[in-house]
């Protein structure tokens, strides 16, 4: 082993524990957020009695459920029963790997340690723990494995409820995921590359892609709320209706890995969307490629805060919103985002190869035209065909008239 | 061909003495349909589920999610109070009418104070009409309330509960100050009133008139042109005029579906006929109509509480309760001087006040519907028979009918919209 | 659990835990984390329920004690609090629910219904769900306060913190037959008062 | 409460010309019109009301019944009718003899709201309802063995002891509140095999196994 290999594994590993402890304990941190955040909104206090602020909060609710009596029902498929969470949390971790949690900072280091030997790493450091060439594949195709620990869940415990659950899940999922991945090929055409450090370069150059491609971030978004089960689209644990939803007959630990990895999802989502549209640790004014330990600190703080924001996002609009019916949200996503997505693929293309035609090839320029494109089509979209009509299925009418008698 | 029930956690299939089991499937398949379509699920909901409000078991026939058949099963909550009432003087009746419908204690007072009145023939004072008046409005808001907040949890929408509540516990101030409990009020007695309104309580009634559709305006605007509200709630769950007057409906229930009928325009009551409000009447019949027939109906008990609240002062030091000795208790003062007074207190309290033989139904438009008391009384101060008239039992009824062809969510929503409280279904 | 007292003149030998350092920190821990994390199941029926209802909004919020989350499921719940009165006809869901709940599970009467059957002395009332399910801490009240629910609560915290994971019998579960939990009527008159109207009713009978 | 001596609703006077013995007697108690009607001729007498323009009681408030303190007089189950559109209120009452079978023609073929209210009466007096589609217990379990609640004889605490109820509560499965045979009775009882039909019709429905 070169000690240059050596260097990178143990670099590796170092991001690995930094990583996956940042987004553990962050999710820990977002139960209580989400919380207080909800308290906020609902002229409450939220936990306040365990430690500063209730900031022991889902410290007490770890210690109770490590302790709690793990059930199992009667006649669940019992592998399958202990697998389910497993498998759904795994992937929600794997996913943050791949994501550039900030700019490549330079190292330079040659030790001599013991039992490894010499170990030495010189150049730019990627932030993100595998800054996979094929990062965007990898982020579609494991997001779709964690459906299957949901349907697992909800098939293995021999519930009804349960089994709703997750019939609903899968559905929703599998639906989801296509218009999410739809949704990112225009991110594709435009940055000309699927690894995640690439493409925020390309919006570095360019225009973040939020406002070149404003749609593709809206469907992106929609499908990001779907993909994680959050309100409004949290059909699968549908606390009204299904009590839990998939997780009805799951108590204690296993039943806290449901939430870490809706958590953990909810992270890598938000971090995503930051990264894909909002231009990742993207700072305007080009300061951060000097590759020193501070800018890569401060761009993690901004990717952070971008990340942050759209978590926030994510409670607000769970506080907010009433829930869709099974049969409406597959009617947004099978009839309105999908179709919605293929053609803004084909708009994207089109308007590519006419600015290539047309001799623009300065990308600042190009994004400001596409942005143009993309205020039409946004008043085209939600001012001409939807308002509304569109979400509300087999069934509308205009505004009943005044119902005052 | 496959005509299998899919039952899961239902029941395990008994056999008789001849090995045939002995429980029948569900759906009995027409020969020619589908494999697909032949495969029910049956669907436990309750007792003990967030969305049934209560105890209310629905045990729903699924074909995927549609529901084929939906049965409910009540009684889970039945306490007995009608025999209890046999049992009770009817003053004694008061405290039991507050757990019936727990949601409005207080406009549940007034109907028994005015069933009985009726039966025993007692005029009321005006004062005492106009602060029932009031009693039974507030009830309407706090039942509207918590109907709005529950409704908006089931359909997925939490913050509303919460604001909603925040509301309700204003009222419970102001209820607490009148009758020193905050949910269980018993604020009326035969005659009369339990206690005048302390001083100053006015004046909080008029900040909470004065401010309170605040939160009115905000759910209004959360919900009322929300694609995913209107989504959930328009066209589902519908009732034809026809067919609600057909199933006994009342209430907001029967006006969500174009009838306008309220019993406080049309039998009134406590001079309601001299108040200035409108009813509100839905068209379509369904969940929408029926949420905003009660957000207009908080807005209208809102222009009664003030109306009502202008009148009490104009009858500041007028009589509260009514002049007849048989059913109003002497002053304390006389009651621990003079002897006959005494003697009258004793007997009063002890033997409870005879009623006339007779029979006397009254119904008043509660938050839930028409709740109507009906007393048998054969002369003596215990009823034969006190029958109550539950709004959200006879609304209930018609959930199967309701919830033929909706979706499973559909059921909860519609459920919701029937604005149930079992206390007073089971009784 | 209360219900089983030795037979008169017998002695019961309390087994000597000699509490050491790490288990008693251990204990500490645990019942830190148990205690400040109840998550209630909300057995509501009636008009406590109501009065649950008010507890868990805005004004009194039980979301301080982290107790916000309702656990509608049984698997995830920590507390049973029977908020309301109980019929006959529900009294095998309520001892189903309580089945269901994993170990460490504790109960909360809400109001004099659940405690004693309330003014509802008839045919169709348990006179007390402690004849179904182990009872931790009643509160009395008809409904009971908001403030009275969380002083129920705070005594219930009270408690978990004084527990042991040395001591198994406070995890016992009551023996099931086939007929469900059955606590002889002479045994419940017998360590219970007379209560009700009357001094000579019991509550067996 | 107005001071107006009420009189008897103009319908009662239709009734006697229409049905003559069949209506026993009418009064006027705390200003609700009353007539007792033959328990034989009730639903014809009731359909009537309904439909016949003039009368149109299209709305039935409540159905219930009355069983008297004193141990001879009959039982009466009670029907609150109300016109919506003439705003007029009529209480017809059937009494029933204790001595005999308690039975009345069900009227849900005329107002669907009397379902679940006449299922109550089954329930709390134990009046047949003959022609109800669905008459079972709705308040009370299906093996609720203490009898009526709400007749006279029955004790309130009941006729069993706490301890006994106690007991068989819990006994109960809870499944065993509605069996397979309750909930497809409605509309599968046709395909039912005969001895269950038999079984069914004798009331032995909903039996713990």
């Amino acid at each position: 082993m070169t000690p240059e290999l050596k260097g990178f594994l143990i670099l590796t590993v170092l991001k690995m524990l930094v990583v996956f402890t940042v987004v553990l304990v962050g999710v820990a941190l977002l139960t209580l957020m989400e919380r207080k955040v909800s308290a906020w909104m609902q002229n409450r206090r939220g936990p306040n009695r365990v430690g500063w602020a209730g900031l022991l909060q889902p410290a007490a609710d770890g210690v109770k459920n490590i302790v709690k009596e793990e059930t199992f029902p009667a006649e669940a498929n019992q592998l399958l029963f202990i697998l389910a969470p497993a498998i759904s949390f795994i992937p929600a971790l794997l996913l943050s790997g791949v994501i550039p949690w900030g700019a490549p900072v330079n190292v330079d280091f040659d030790w001599h340690l013991p039992l490894i030997g010499y170990a030495s790493f010189h150049g730019p450091m990627s932030l993100a723990v595998a800054d996979l060439p094929i990062g965007f594949l990898f982020v579609l195709a494991i997001s779709s494995i964690g459906v299957y620990g949901i349907a697992l869940a909800g098939w293995s415990s021999n519930s009804k409820y349960s089994l709703l659950g997750g019939l609903r899940s899968s559905a929703q999922m599998v639906s989801y995921e296509v218009a999410m991945g739809l949704s990112l090929i225009p991110v594709l055409l435009l940055a000309g590359n699927a690894t995640f450090s690439e493409i925020i370069k390309a919006q570095q150059q360019g225009l973040w892609f939020v406002a070149s491609l404003t749609l593709s971030f809206f469907i992106f978004m929609v499908s990001g709320f779907a993909e994680t089960n959050r309100l409004p689209f949290d059909l699968p644990e549908a606390e009204s209706e299904l009590i839990a939803g998939y997780h009805t007959e799951y108590s204690a630990m296993k039943f806290s890995l449901f939430m870490i990895a809706e958590y953990a999802n909810m992270i890598t989502v938000s971090a995503m969307m930051a990264t894909l549209f909002f231009g990742g640790w993207d700072i305007p004014g080009r300061w951060d490629e000097n590759g020193s330990a501070l800018a890569g600190l401060v761009t993690a703080l901004v990717m952070f805060a971008k990340s942050f924001f759209f978590i926030f996002l994510f409670m607000w609009v769970r506080w907010s919103f009433p829930r869709f019916r099974y049969d409406q949200l597959m009617a947004l996503g099978w009839k309105f985002l999908i179709p919605l997505a293929l053609i803004y693929i084909v708009v994207i293309c089109v308007a590519m190869w006419a600015l290539g035609a047309a001799g623009i090839v300065h990308p600042k320029i190009q994004g400001l035209v596409l942005l143009g494109l993309n205020l039409v089509g946004i008043y085209i979209v939600f001012f001409l065909l939807d308002r509304g009509r569109l979400l509300s299925g087999s069934y509308r009418r205009q505004p009943a008239a005044e119902a005052r008698g | 061909m496959s005509t299998r029930t899919v039952e899961m956690a239902l029941a395990t299939p008994g056999l008789d003495e001849r090995g045939r089991p002995s429980r029948l499937p569900l759906s009995i398949g027409q020969p020619g349909d589908d494999d697909m379509g032949a495969e029910h699920m049956l669907v436990n909901i309750g007792p003990q589920h967030p969305a049934t409000h209560g105890v209310l078991r629905l045990v729903l026939e699924l074909e995927g999610e549609t529901v084929k058949r939906c049965i409910p099963h009540i009684g889970y909550l039945h306490s007995g109070f009608e025999k209890l009432g046999e049992y009770r003087h009817y003053n004694q009746i008061v405290p039991l009418t507050d757990r019936t419908d727990y949601l409005s204690p207080m406009a549940n007072n007034v109907c028994l104070a005015l069933a009985a009145e009726k039966l025993m023939g007692i005029e009321i004072t005006e004062r005492c009409q106009v602060l029932r008046v009031i009693a039974c409005e507030m009830s309407r808001i706090i039942s509207h309330l918590v109907w709005l907040g529950t409704t908006g949890i089931d359909l997925g929408a939490f913050t509303p509960f919460l604001w909603s509540f925040y509301q309700r516990e204003r009222i419970y101030n102001l209820q607490e100050a009148w009758t020193g409990a905050r949910l269980t009020t018993s604020l009326t007695r035969i005659g009369g009133m339990m206690a005048d309104v302390p001083d100053g309580w006015e004046a909080g009634l008029r900040d909470f008139t004065a401010t309170f559709t605040r939160t009115l305006d905000e759910v209004d605007t959360m919900f009322t042109r929300n694609s995913i509200w209107c989504g959930r709630t328009q066209g589902v769950g519908v009732l034809t005029a026809e067919e609600a007057i057909n199933f006994s409906l009342s209430g907001p229930m029967l006006r969500a579906s174009g009838v306008d009928y309220d019993v406080r325009k049309d039998r009134p009551y406590l001079g309601y006929e001299t108040y200035d409000f409108d009813v509100p009447v839905g068209e379509h019949g369904d969940i929408y109509d029926r949420y905003r027939v009660r957000l207009e109906e908080m807005y209208q008990s809102n222009r009664i509480l003030e109306q009502a609240l202008d009148r009490l002062a104009r009858l500041k030091g007028a009589p509260l309760n009514t002049d007849d000795h048989r059913v109003i208790l002497p002053p304390k003062g006389r009651a621990m001087s003079d002897m006959e007074a005494m003697i009258h207190h004793f007997k009063q309290v002890m033997e409870g006040i005879p009623a006339p033989a007779g029979e006397a139904y009254l119904g008043v438009e509660n938050p839930k519907g028409e709740l109507g008391y009906y007393f048998v009384a054969d002369g003596t101060a215990k009823p034969v028979r006190w029958r109550i008239r539950p709004p959200s039992f006879i609304n209930l009824a018609c959930l199967p009918k309701l919830c033929e062809g909706a979706l499973l969510s559909d059921v909860i929503a519609i459920n919701a919209s029937v604005d149930i409280v079992m206390g007073e279904i089971d009784r | 659990m209360g219900l089983t007292l030795p037979p008169d003149g017998e002695v019961t030998e309390v087994p000597a835990v000699s509490p050491n350092w790490l288990t008693t920190r251990l204990d500490f821990l645990v019942n830190w984390g148990r205690a400040n994390s109840l998550w209630p199941m909300p057995f509501g029926t009636a008009c406590c329920a109501i009065e649950f209802m008010a507890t868990a909004a805005g004004r009194f919020d039980i979301s301080r004690f982290g107790m916000e989350r309702m656990s509608f499921s049984p698997r995830q719940a920590d507390v049973l609090i029977c908020a309301g009165r109980l019929p006959f006809k529900l009294a095998p869901i309520i001892r189903r629910v309580w089945d269901q709940m994993p170990q460490p599970k504790w109960a909360i009467s809400m109001g004099a219904c659940a405690s004693t059957g309330g003014i509802f002395d008839t045919y169709a009332m348990v006179q007390g769900i402690d004849t179904i399910i182990p009872v931790d801490v009643y509160v009395p009240g008809c409904p009971p306060r908001p403030e009275g629910l969380m002083y129920g609560i705070m005594l219930l915290q009270k408690k978990i913190k004084g527990e042991t994971m040395a001591d198994p019998s406070l995890r016992q579960e009551l023996l099931v037959n086939e007929q469900g939990f059955f606590v002889p009527p002479e045994k419940i008159d017998e360590i219970s008062e007379p209560f009700g109207n009357s001094v000579h009713q019991t509550r067996s009978a | 409460m107005t001071a107006v001596a009420p009189a008897l609703s103009p319908s009662v006077d239709a009734l006697r010309a229409a049905f003559g013995s069949a209506v026993l007697r009418a009064a006027v108690s705390c200003g609700d019109s009353i007539v007792w009607v033959a328990a034989d001729r009730a639903h014809e007498i009731l359909a009537w009301l309904k439909n016949t323009p003039g009368q149109t009681f299209n709305y039935l408030t409540d159905v219930t019944a009355v069983d008297y303190r004193d141990p001879d007089r009959p039982l009466e189950v009670s029907y609150q009718l109300r016109s919506l559109s003439r705003k007029a209120d009529l209480r017809v009452k059937i009494p029933l003899d204790k001595a005999q079978p308690l039975a009345v023609d069900s009227v849900v073929d005329l107002w669907r709201g009397a379902d679940w209210l006449e299922r109550e009466v089954f329930d709390m007096f134990g009046v047949t309802f003959t022609g109800h589609p669905d008459l079972r217990r709705i308040l009370m379990w299906d093996t609720y063995a203490e009898g009526h609640p709400l007749r006279k004889d029955f004790p309130l605490r009941g006729n069993f002891t706490r301890a006994e109820q106690t007991r068989q509560a819990l006994a109960a499965n809870p499944e065993a509140h509605y069996s397979m045979e309750e909930l497809s009775i409605a509309d599968a009882f046709n395909e039912l095999p005969e001895d269950m039909k038999r079984r069914l019709l004798d009331g032995q429905r909903g039996e713990l196994r």
